[in-house]
């Protein structure tokens, strides 16, 4: 598939863009708030729709589809701000465990949404280096070591463990295994988070699901499909805050007129149009890229990069737009900004992304010049 | 590990470079200050405040009796009403000073607010009875200006005070009121009268908060936390001694006190323990094997802080000390609210960056979380994404950073000289 | 040293990253505009547009010519009319290898402009006498549209062209007429007849440079080069046969000409190829001992650049290919100018402020003072100084940045959905 | 003094102020387009006004004045956009030659005007390092090496060369002279600038000012009263392009209204006019650094670094309040703009600047952490 191909969204994925629109339009503000960062019933319902089996082969129930579909519905939830984690269980395990190629019965309880995956050590963050320890055990191996940030709740069923080192492998775990211990908190913009520790936590030989450059690979392409979800998610978030920002400037009247009728808002409103529109960019790039490339990290970092920046500049603008009721946790825009601030986070920021292109930079200057030596 | 980032004092025989522009007496002095600090601020409120988190009321009241005991809580007033007769050059060194080693905020309401206009426009009684309660750190207040919609429009206020004889009764809502949970008193501005002109007919009042039929409602903002607040008046009777100075001229005595109010939120002194925090936390924090202090685009971002900081110090001192320039003296205080709002968020932006994956999360959980996972400032985490969050609005209260270009454009574009 | 600071040609086997994005037909595609470019161009002039000297109007000749017998000249134009029948991919890749080789630009007045004004509204006449010879590379044509006065606000136009019978008499003035004074035609705007509205009354002209009463002022521009004009109009006889489509409708073509023009000014070709002669720079240039390709201040500005070219290009890409986003076809070309005028103004700024002190100086006497002081490119400084100097007008152009966030603004707040 | 004090101009100082705003209004417009980088007169002119002496003992005919008045006129060039070699011959040159305690004879015609100095090797640019060997010869000291960029002209009467190394030295020769060769050229603002090669050029015992600790003193000092005074130059320019543009923005018309009453215009402006008070805050602090304080780089680098990007986004805002009409040369505005660029280069720009002071902050970060692990 060429990338001109990718901006042509199929028959079937505007179908699926239909009903999470209308699935998400159904969301109330009222119930996200009551929530707590995970709703069952929610959860059930994306998955009535498809959403946890979009990257899933039709054997496992799922939609047996690509990241461009996978982003449809990553950016329907950043654009509902919706708590639970899609991303974590539907993109970033499934995809793991797909590439891994365990066997249906496991997809299948995800798919069907009874069961929820929290990746630990890899996916997200990004650019979160949590290496594990692996001591060879009798009936299999022993893990020991903390990774301080992954997407885990009380609504977590199964662990998907990546330990790196001379001999990496990928396991799978139940959420209440000995030599495990959580601890939870939240995310800034409600999520569920926690710290897992793992203490010569034994893993039998059937629940390692793929091991050296099998788990490895597993693994990359995890991590890729993450990256191009995620950006969709700012995607959407950004795009809601803009309507919300629409919405609110054009509500509200001070000086006797609207405030969409100040040019010095207006043009502040078309810059993050800009951003907005050059972020939507970059997530078709993402997506394209991690379906489509052997190696796509290059164009990854810059779509990090670039939607980080991208995630920063509407969120703050659309804040000072809405001028003291943006400061209100019961003005809706100061929840996009907050899952905003998250993403860049879990994206490894603008900062991070642009480190490693900057590496990549001087590495390409260096292969220049060396390539320009040897002539 | 985390010891090395905890709060350190300002040390007096390193001298910041731009010290070096202060002259002996303002060190001496400024010596005096810190000296009084050292012991006047628990270290358990310095860690804390140094964090990022706000101080408790308890934590307020206790530095407020030490202060009082100096003489030292409203040094701007005139020494008759209880000040202290420095220079504004000295208060410019105890207001970074306070910063600078911080010391819990002394509440603006009162001191620079309320008091000021009470010396200058209010009677004898209203002197005597309110000014003392300030300075002994006894009476809280908190200001009633702002309203639903009127945003920065102030004066298109709609709270009314209807005058009864022997009263006046007030009916209306107010919005934004920081710290009205924990107030005492509230000044406010309501309508007593019409005029042509939405700023005629407006009144300035103080009053008790436990009048009775006064609401209050929490206003949770972004950051989570409750600082802000809604205040509702329903027939509320205003005693006639709670008018201050005419009926009517409201708006007039709301314009000196915003006035006051635009000069002293530089906060420059909280900017100055930041980039030290910050240099703290690049030497902790790592990027792969490599510590952030050793990352160019880290320091020159840091760099590029640190200069327009020193910018912002002197532009200051500049406001003070010359006064001969009328046309900056004019311009100054909106040049110094719009630059220090804009370091103020670079700084928290920074910081926030430096967290890298870690600005996800938030709140005791999780700093309990992270705490022992090595090579990183957790006890930093929490508190830069509160500062970060609530942050935002540095560009907003006090006039937005459009309302200040608006100022600016009219004082320097619409004059032609 | 010089040698490694040389234009390079793309290289067909490395790849960057964004070409993945292009299918294998593309490619090849590609590959084809390459080769044939590598012999369309002088290796001397290619060398001194990469130095970010402008094309003289021997180079900009004879590379026409070279287009010309491909028949690449106007390949947007319907194959009717002499274009190539390409894909507006084809396009979009065509016209970014010529950037990205350093190839003359191709005039766009005729090309873009005025050509497709005369295919579509023009008569047959007009059509089988002026598109072959813009094929041809004959006629140059000039622009004249804006006068003093009208800025942003292009139809407050006052140059009139009274109906006399068997011509129109032409009086009144033109500026920033661009390449003026290399132009054997124009095509113009004035005023023949009033309306309600200012764009009413309004006819679009075409008329040969030579005839009397045109009179051509030089506008020597900020980087002291000579690009743009006056023309002044005294008397001048259109012939009826000069007036194109209907007369009071100049208005509507004028903005077809425009919403034409702005799709391709965003220059990625030649963004892509300053990205390369960046790291070139930064291989050869020291700060101190250490080459500037380590200092990763300057790599992460260059890093952010890069990002954001990226993001124009598939912008431009998406514009091109799906078109069923209505919302952002409306607002696309806005959003690729405001964009490519920052990206090109930021690579401006990035490559002057690498050469250091040497920002000071420019003109060839500079070029040749400097040029053996070793492990300086000196070779780009006075080029890029001249892309500095005259790239300030990417944010003027065309519709200034202002104008650009008023049509946005208009599009994507005005209507609330 | 105090810097309070330094803020408080004398009244000498206020007089200087007056006849140099008195003696650079009288300087016409088409004056400046036709003095081609340098007029005799207005030079001659200087002179009567004590410019070239504002910084010389009385004995020597000066005023014996500071920083702080050399920054008055150094601004009021700048205001002028004077293209003649103010700060090289009067400022950096005489700072040096009196800091090296040269004879009274040499300073006078200096401050009389009939000597112009150009400085070779220090002063400006500031941060270009261009050492020159230095062999002994049998009547003193034989120079060689290039320096690509200096303040030179045909103006020139004599040359002020430091020549770093182990045996550093301040030399002084006339502008003519065996083994010294010249490629002149102009500076991007029009202002006179050359190349100087040396090549074995023999210098006399009685040429050679400073030698060894005294020399590099003298240019230590040179260089401190430069960037004082080049940041004051900046700072008049800057001022300058914003009268410029607020008379264009309110006489312009625009739409049926002036520019001026456009606010996203009117906000722009609002912003340049901070850029310009920030930066004449550091030009008050960089006079009073280079007069007073025996280190005042830290504060220099920071003052550099923020008046150049003060200058940068003054320039390149102007330029586009101005529209089509800046892009001219016609406008005055366009070589406000030019001379900004010219005083970043000559300041080392923001990017040199602050790669000092990131440097400056590493070692004040390790200077910190060895003073903790000493504790």
């Amino acid at each position: 598939m060429s990338f001109l191909d990718h901006l042509m969204p199929s028959d079937e994925a505007e179908m699926i863009r239909d009903s999470a629109t209308r699935f998400t339009g159904a969301v109330s503000e009222s119930a996200l708030r009551q929530s707590d960062g995970f709703a069952a019933e929610r959860w059930a319902g994306m998955a009535d729709l498809g959403w946890h089996g979009v990257l899933a082969d039709d054997a496992a129930g799922g939609l047996g589809l690509g990241a461009a579909e996978a982003a449809i519905l990553a950016y329907a939830a950043g654009h509902a701000r919706l708590p639970e984690p899609f991303v974590a269980s539907s993109v970033t395990a499934l995809t793991a465990l797909r590439t891994a190629g365990v066997g249906i019965d496991v997809l299948a309880g995800l798919v069907a949404g009874s069961r929820i995956f929290a990746p630990v050590g890899f996916g997200l963050p990004v650019g979160l280096a949590t290496p594990l320890s692996v001591a060879p055990d009798k009936e299999g191996a022993s893990l020991s070591g903390t990774v301080p940030l992954c997407e885990v709740g009380p609504h977590t069923t199964d662990f998907l463990i990546f330990a790196d080192g001379p001999e990496p492998m990928l396991a799978r775990l139940p959420s209440v295994a000995d030599g495990i211990s959580i601890a939870p908190y939240r995310g800034i913009d409600g999520r569920h988070l926690g710290k897992v520790h793992l203490d010569d936590c034994t893993v039998g030989d059937e629940a390692i699901l793929a091991r050296g450059a099998a788990a490895r690979n597993a693994v990359a392409k995890a991590e890729a499909f993450t990256v191009a979800a995620l950006c969709a998610d700012a995607v959407g978030t950004i795009d809601k805050a803009l309507v919300l920002t629409r919405t609110y400037l054009n509500e509200r009247q001070q000086f006797g007129r609207p405030l969409a009728s100040f040019q010095a808002l207006r043009h502040r409103f078309a810059d993050i149009g800009v951003e907005a529109e050059l972020a939507r960019s970059m997530a078709e790039m993402a997506s394209f890229a991690a379906q489509t490339l052997a190696d796509p990290a290059p164009l990854l970092d810059r779509a990090r990069a670039r939607i980080c920046r991208a995630a920063q500049t509407v969120g703050q603008a659309t804040i000072q737009l809405h001028g003291g009721m943006g400061m209100t946790d019961e003005m809706a825009i100061g929840h996009y900004f907050r899952r905003l601030i998250c993403l860049q986070a879990l994206l490894g920021q603008e900062a991070g992304s642009l480190r490693l292109r900057s590496a990549a930079l001087a590495a390409e200057i260096d292969a220049e010049a060396s390539l320009e030596a040897a002539q | 590990m985390v010891k090395n980032l905890e709060y350190r004092q300002p040390r007096d025989d390193v001298w910041d470079h731009i010290d070096l522009l202060l002259d002996d007496s303002l060190r001496a002095f400024r010596g005096e200050v810190r000296q009084f600090l050292r012991t006047a601020v628990p270290d358990e409120t310095r860690a804390r405040l140094d964090m990022g988190y706000s101080a408790t009321k308890s934590e307020v009241v206790a530095f407020l009796k030490k202060l009082s005991a100096k003489g030292w809580v409203a040094p701007a007033w005139p020494v008759e009403y209880g000040g202290t007769g420095w220079s504004q050059l000295q208060r410019f060194v105890y207001t970074i000073e306070l910063g600078n080693n911080a010391a819990p905020s002394v509440p603006p309401f009162g001191t620079a607010m309320v008091g000021p206009v009470l010396y200058t426009f209010g009677n004898q009684d209203q002197k005597d009875l309110y000014l003392p309660r300030i300075l002994s750190g006894e009476d809280f207040w908190c200001q009633g200006f702002s309203e639903p919609g009127s945003g920065s429009d102030l004066a298109s206020l709609k709270t009314r005070a209807e005058d009864k004889g022997d009263h006046y009764l007030l009916n209306g809502q107010k919005i934004w009121t920081s710290k009205a949970h924990y107030a005492d008193r509230i000044f406010l501005l309501a309508r007593t009268g019409e005029g042509a002109r939405k700023q005629e007919g407006i009144s300035f009042f103080v009053l008790d908060m436990d009048t009775p039929g006064i609401e209050i409602k929490p206003i949770i903002s972004i950051d989570m936390s409750h600082s802000l607040n809604e205040v509702f008046f329903t027939d509320v009777k205003i005693p006639k001694t709670g008018l201050v100075g005419e009926a009517g001229k409201g708006w007039s005595y709301a314009k000196f006190l915003l006035g006051n109010e635009r000069t002293g939120i530089t906060n420059i002194g909280r900017c100055r323990r930041q980039v030290a925090r910050l240099k703290r936390i690049a030497r902790a924090s790592h990027v792969g094997d490599t510590p952030l202090c050793a990352d160019q685009a880290f320091l020159r971002d840091l760099a590029r802080i640190e200069a327009d900081l020193t910018a912002l110090e002197i532009t200051e001192i500049r406001l003070l000390s010359t006064g001969r320039d009328s046309a900056f003296a004019n311009v100054g205080p909106s040049v110094l609210k719009l630059k220090s709002a804009e370091i103020q968020q670079a700084l928290a932006e920074l910081m926030v960056s430096a967290l890298g994956p870690f600005a996800a999360g938030r709140g005791p959980q999780f700093v309990e979380a992270v705490e022992d996972v090595s090579d990183l400032p957790q006890v930093f985490f929490d508190g830069a994404l509160a500062e970060y969050l609530f942050g935002r609005a540095t560009s907003i209260y006090g006039g937005t950073n459009e309302i200040q270009r608006e100022i600016l454009a009219k004082a320097t574009l619409d004059t032609l000289q």
